[in-house]
């Protein structure tokens, strides 16, 4: 047994040194000002044309995409709907920075992360729909997206369960030796949550190779970040749990993709998780279920629409040449349509067979949940019209 | 009296106890200057300050362990969990602190002034998280007490009560009837018991328990069994624990037979002591095994929530299952 | 075959599968270098690397969240809790999660690899939380199994089961039995069936239901009966979620009686799941009501930890008070 | 509304700029060396001899206690004991530092802490015989004591949940406007559970007057700190909340306290916690159910116990000239034989009534508890030899 000595790194003092936060300085990487321009003695990363405009795209997507929902919500089609409004940025350009077979665990406001890995309209409107297209099967609330095949993990509402739990499948992921990190999204609210504290020193002190990234978007539902937490944001956490920490402006899609692209080789390389705060505002409201006039100002949201991420990136976009007006309208207008389109599909779509009621409880349906199927099946046999929904099948 | 919906009579209750004990505090996530994301909490920060109605981070073990020291310390903390779907990451303060904090101090200290609210129940096509029942976890944990009202009226004398008890009381809130019931309730001051069922249609051919909203749900289901000359006892159970097993024990030695309906799954569910104990109680009475018409043994689904809530024509069946037994 | 404790069974059932399986990973608390307080994981670090067996933090919300998702990435992690009373910072993660996982998704994910090992029990002056015997809380929770040993034999086939089995397994394992119970343990590989109780005497005027180290309780209790003339049917129920109500309910057909025993406190524990679906399925071959024979609603004592148990005594007059009905 | 912005205090860069661990230097106040001399420039806290006695025979005092009761539950007497060999300066000279109005909620191995409040010898053996003299009604183990009137909350054995109740606590005090705080000891162990994260960023978001003072010695049972958390010790994580924080030298009875002094008057001052990291050793195994031969060496050990914290005070003591060898020798013998006395008594005494078994789990005993206390007592009329404790009283 070696001995051990948790003195060995501490030097000591004869007065009294109180630490105070502000200590250390957290500066926040930006490469773009708010008109799209290479900040001075900023270093562009190295990006091509496609990623490029494929982040661009995925950004400008999403907030169509976005606009249609609560708009299909305000009509009564879906009954809840999430917007990423302002926050396009961290999440697609984050995305893109990741390759494929990295996992991606996520909080909920992450669709645009979703749609750059290649998740279609078509996707997206069945999980909204709850019909039998979903991969969900229709059991989770619209935006709880998950996709398997696009190592998308499922989403559940239950806040900050998924960073643990990231530190875990990172773990694995380096133990069957896969080339992969895991990726962790959340926002600055989740950070608060017990599970945040384990999966941060879990991930530590287990050497596993995830980025956790923290959208900070200034509010969780009403509550603002200065109710959150006293410290220096996120960030300043990282200290605390010996994890190498990155600040990013999150409106600056390129400063979130180099931070990214550096993390993710970090932790490959070192076997170890790094902490990404993207700083960033909710431009939305939290949800559907949200009036955020009750809690804040237009005017700060105003100021805020300034630093829209979608259009900042555009001018760099525009600036490299990489930008064609015609092919991006026709894009815009295309996906315009096909939301549309896919939406009147997906509504039309029936919900899952009443079996998907009682399977995936187990890998097998148990005896006591055949028992109550057929109970049910009998039940609705006799009160078709109270069942709109599945009667049919059951006659 | 003035019409208020379940959130105003909360509301209200709220006000009256914040009013009458300084030392109340309210708090929970959104629940300051928002008045929480159902809006119970309205307007309590303007009248009693920041320091008395306060966001908290966002940490439901944190709210609750900080509550409990609150309790302990003197104060009368109301916990606000908002949805109980997330009540589970206070599950370790609830269980192995509220409840156990006076026994195991031999009576020195207490969470006694401690109040939990929490929006509970399906209905309102919330899916897996925003539909729980979970009043059976917490009902396996001695030193609890569990309360939950059926509409305005019973919530502000049920909440004022809850309070100002010497218990922890969890105190569940059938959220699909936040704005859905509005009924007379007193402006003043008033209490309902703890610890006792209400009688709310009296028959005499079999017993129906209930709780918060699944209540209605029955009387509709008691409704159509009237039409067949069926004569339904309506019990709203209203305190989960301790419960009321004499008032239910009494009805069923008069109409032997038994039916329990709630929301949450099946096995394991509270329906399941309520007949153990009164198949106990009332062995030579029953003239056909108690029914419990539960959720499924499943996650709580999204489409198929109408195919799994044990509604009035299940609740219909059962009974009449039960009578011809 | 050889003599094994308890614990030895249980180290021999995580040797002969993370030999078998090198995707299982063990860890939780002291489990690494130190092989556990109790020692069941013993020589895993030393045999298998630091990768695969190893210390966490001392976390349980953070232990099973990090299993839950080692088990959605297709490893298979068997993760310990110290003391079966300090899951309760995990609840959330088990309930909510580990017990959801593969619904929510579809069936696209799951955590059907995870098993989750704990010490539960009471009669070692372990008080209010060394005590505990936390099953019924689980059993309400669609999605997960519970599985309780009774002896060495049985820890190891159905904890071999339990991390083959694709679906959660919590495996409460009854501490006091850990040095104190002894048997002949088959060395090679075996499994005993998962949802299937085990008839470990046959009777035929009552049936005596219980799990892991109750059931020696109620054998005691059934030998004295039956110097009294009563035979009893002794059922070891193994699994409590999904539990063998088939097999309780052709005994309880052939006896006429039940009794249910467990440590547990009796508001709420799974006694009353028991009651509540056998007094349905078998309300007409039952002569006497269901009797409970559990642990006072109360926290778990110390002083009168005696008083408090279900022992043979209190058993033994229940089933008398059940046959005199 | 006013308008908030959450980056107001952030600087930018356009360089990936990796805050790494080890970027703050967190040194640990040191006063004594370990001869117990003053060290070069430090600076001596006012210290009446009559404090400084009360500190030095209250550590000596738990040490022999400690060494009699692990004797005790050797010979069987007692079924189990918990002692804080090594550490008792971090958690006296802490104590010593408060009001007796300052409300103390610990974690386990602060006996010493009490022993200063004036917690009696009596008072330890009738908790530890769990008989009827206990406070706790014999319901709990050894060790987990509590004492409403010496302002010493009842502990708990679940690690970390008082942390979020101390910062409750405090709250309260503060509202109620009473002049105190809370102290909450716990250990680095401890320190990872959800409940660690969710006190402190509470306490530091809503103001509150609390302590919070962390025993770092070295080891979770058999867990060392390299393997708890990856970051520098437990002070570094006061930097990400915003807390301020002091590290100290546990084994340095003068540095403790001057610290905890300080840090009582700023909680009170600015309503705010304060982290304390006590830099210290379990000398002790981690509970008579334990045995460090199995994770660390003799010689790690060893080192350790030149560092012990009773002797250096100890000649700091002798140096100001306010020993008394005589009198610390009566004192000594004297408490050796309260001890013996004690244990004697305290074994003799009776459990509790039996109707103790059912009161307090709530303010009055329900009707159900009712029925099954008839019950019971009924049962053991029947089999008085079988409930030998509680027999005599039911007949
Ligand atoms: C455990 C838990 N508690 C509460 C909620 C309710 N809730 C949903 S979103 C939210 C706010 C989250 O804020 P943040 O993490 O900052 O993410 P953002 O919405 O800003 O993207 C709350 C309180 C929840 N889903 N889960
Ligand atoms: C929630 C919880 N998990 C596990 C345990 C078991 N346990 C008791 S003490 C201990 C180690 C605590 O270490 P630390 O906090 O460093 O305190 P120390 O013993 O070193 O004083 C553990 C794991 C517990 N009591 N509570
Ligand atoms: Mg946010
Ligand atoms: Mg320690």
């Amino acid at each position: 047994m070696n001995d051990r000595n948790h003195l060995s790194k501490v030097s000591s003092t004869t007065s009294v040194n109180i630490i105070e936060d502000g200590i250390v300085d957290i500066p926040m990487l930006q490469l773009l000002n708010e008109d799209g321009e290479l900040l001075k003695g900023a270093v562009a990363p190295e990006l091509s044309q496609d990623q490029a405009t494929r982040i661009l795209k995925t950004m400008e997507y999403i907030r169509l995409l976005d606009e249609r929902m609560i708009a299909a919500q305000r009509q009564g089609r879906i009954s809840f709907y999430l917007a990423c409004t302002g926050e396009e940025a961290a999440t697609t350009a984050s995305a893109a920075a990741l390759f494929e077979h990295d996992m991606i665990m996520s909080q909920y406001r992450e669709q645009a992360a979703l749609a750059y890995r290649g998740y279609t309209t078509e996707q997206f409107m069945n999980q909204m729909f709850s019909n039998r297209l979903d991969p969900n099967k229709g059991r989770q609330m619209p935006i709880h997206y998950g996709d398997k095949a696009l190592n998308f993990m499922t989403i559940s509402s239950p806040l900050g369960t998924q960073i643990p739990q990231a530190s875990g499948y990172a773990y694995g992921q380096k133990l069957q030796g896969n080339d992969a990190v895991t990726i962790c999204y959340f926002g600055e609210g989740a950070a608060s949550e017990g599970d945040f504290h384990a999966g941060l020193n879990m991930a530590a002190v287990l050497n596993c190779p995830v980025i956790f990234f923290c959208r900070n978007n200034g509010y969780a539902i009403s509550t603002p970040a200065e109710e959150q937490f006293a410290g220096d944001g996120i960030a300043s956490r990282g200290i605390g749990y010996g994890i190498k920490t990155i600040r990013v402006d999150g409106n600056d899609a390129l400063a979130v993709f180099i931070a990214t692209q550096q993390a993710r080789e970090i932790a490959l390389k070192d076997k170890c998780p790094v902490l990404i705060e993207a700083m960033t505002y909710r431009l939305a409201a939290h949800s559907t279920s949200d009036d955020p006039t009750g809690y804040r100002s237009k005017e700060e949201e105003a100021k805020w629409r300034l630093k829209d991420p979608i259009n900042r990136f555009k001018q760099w976009v525009i600036g490299k040449g990489w930008f064609d007006e015609a092919e991006h309208e026709a894009y815009i207008t295309k996906s315009r349509e096909d939301i549309l389109a896919a939406v009147k599909t997906a509504e039309k779509v029936a919900v899952c067979d009443i079996d998907d009621l009682v399977n995936d409880v187990y890998d097998t349906v148990p005896w006591h949940l055949e028992e109550q199927l057929t109970h049910l099946k009998t039940h609705i046999k006799k009160y078709p019209d109270n069942y709109p929904k599945t009667s049919a099948e059951v006659k | 009296m003035a019409k208020m919906n379940l959130l105003q009579a909360i509301n209200n209750a709220l006000i009256t106890e914040m009013e009458r004990n300084e030392k109340v505090v309210v708090f929970g996530e959104d629940v300051g200057h928002f008045g929480g994301v159902f809006r119970a909490t309205s307007n309590l920060q303007e009248k009693f300050g920041k320091d008395r109605c306060f966001n908290s981070p966002l940490t439901e073990q944190g709210i609750i362990g900080f509550a409990n020291g609150l309790a302990a310390q003197g104060s009368f903390p109301v916990a606000e969990i908002q949805f109980a779907d997330y009540i589970f990451p206070a599950f370790d303060q609830i269980v192995n602190e509220t409840a156990k904090w006076r026994y195991r101090s031999g009576g020195q200290f207490s969470c006694g002034s401690l109040t939990i609210r929490t929006p509970y129940g399906g209905g309102i096509h919330g899916g897996l998280y925003h539909s729980q029942s979970p009043e059976a976890y917490f009902a396996h944990t001695p030193g609890l007490k569990i309360v939950v009202p059926r509409n305005p009226y019973q919530a502000k004398g049920l909440l004022l009560a809850s309070m100002r008890d010497d218990n922890p009381v969890l105190f569940m809130e059938p959220k699909r009837l936040y704005r859905a019931a509005v009924s007379d309730v007193p402006e003043e001051d008033y209490t309902l018991p703890l610890g006792k069922a209400d009688v709310v249609e009296e028959g005499s051919d079999i017993t129906l328990v209930a709780w918060g909203a699944q209540v209605e749900v029955v009387q509709q289901a008691a409704a159509m069994a009237r039409e067949d000359g069926v004569s339904c006892e309506v019990i709203d159970l209203r305190s989960i624990l301790p419960w009321d097993a004499q008032r239910i024990s009494e009805s069923v030695m008069k109409t032997g037979r038994l039916l329990i309906n709630h929301e949450a799954p099946q096995t394991g569910g509270f329906a399941s002591e309520i007949a153990a104990t009164i198949q106990d109680k009332c062995f030579l009475y029953l003239e056909a095994p108690i029914a419990r018409v539960c959720g499924l043994d499943t996650p709580y689904p999204l489409a198929h929530e109408k195919e799994y809530m044990p509604d009035h024509l299940k609740t219909y069946e059962a009974i009449k299952r039960t009578m011809n037994y």
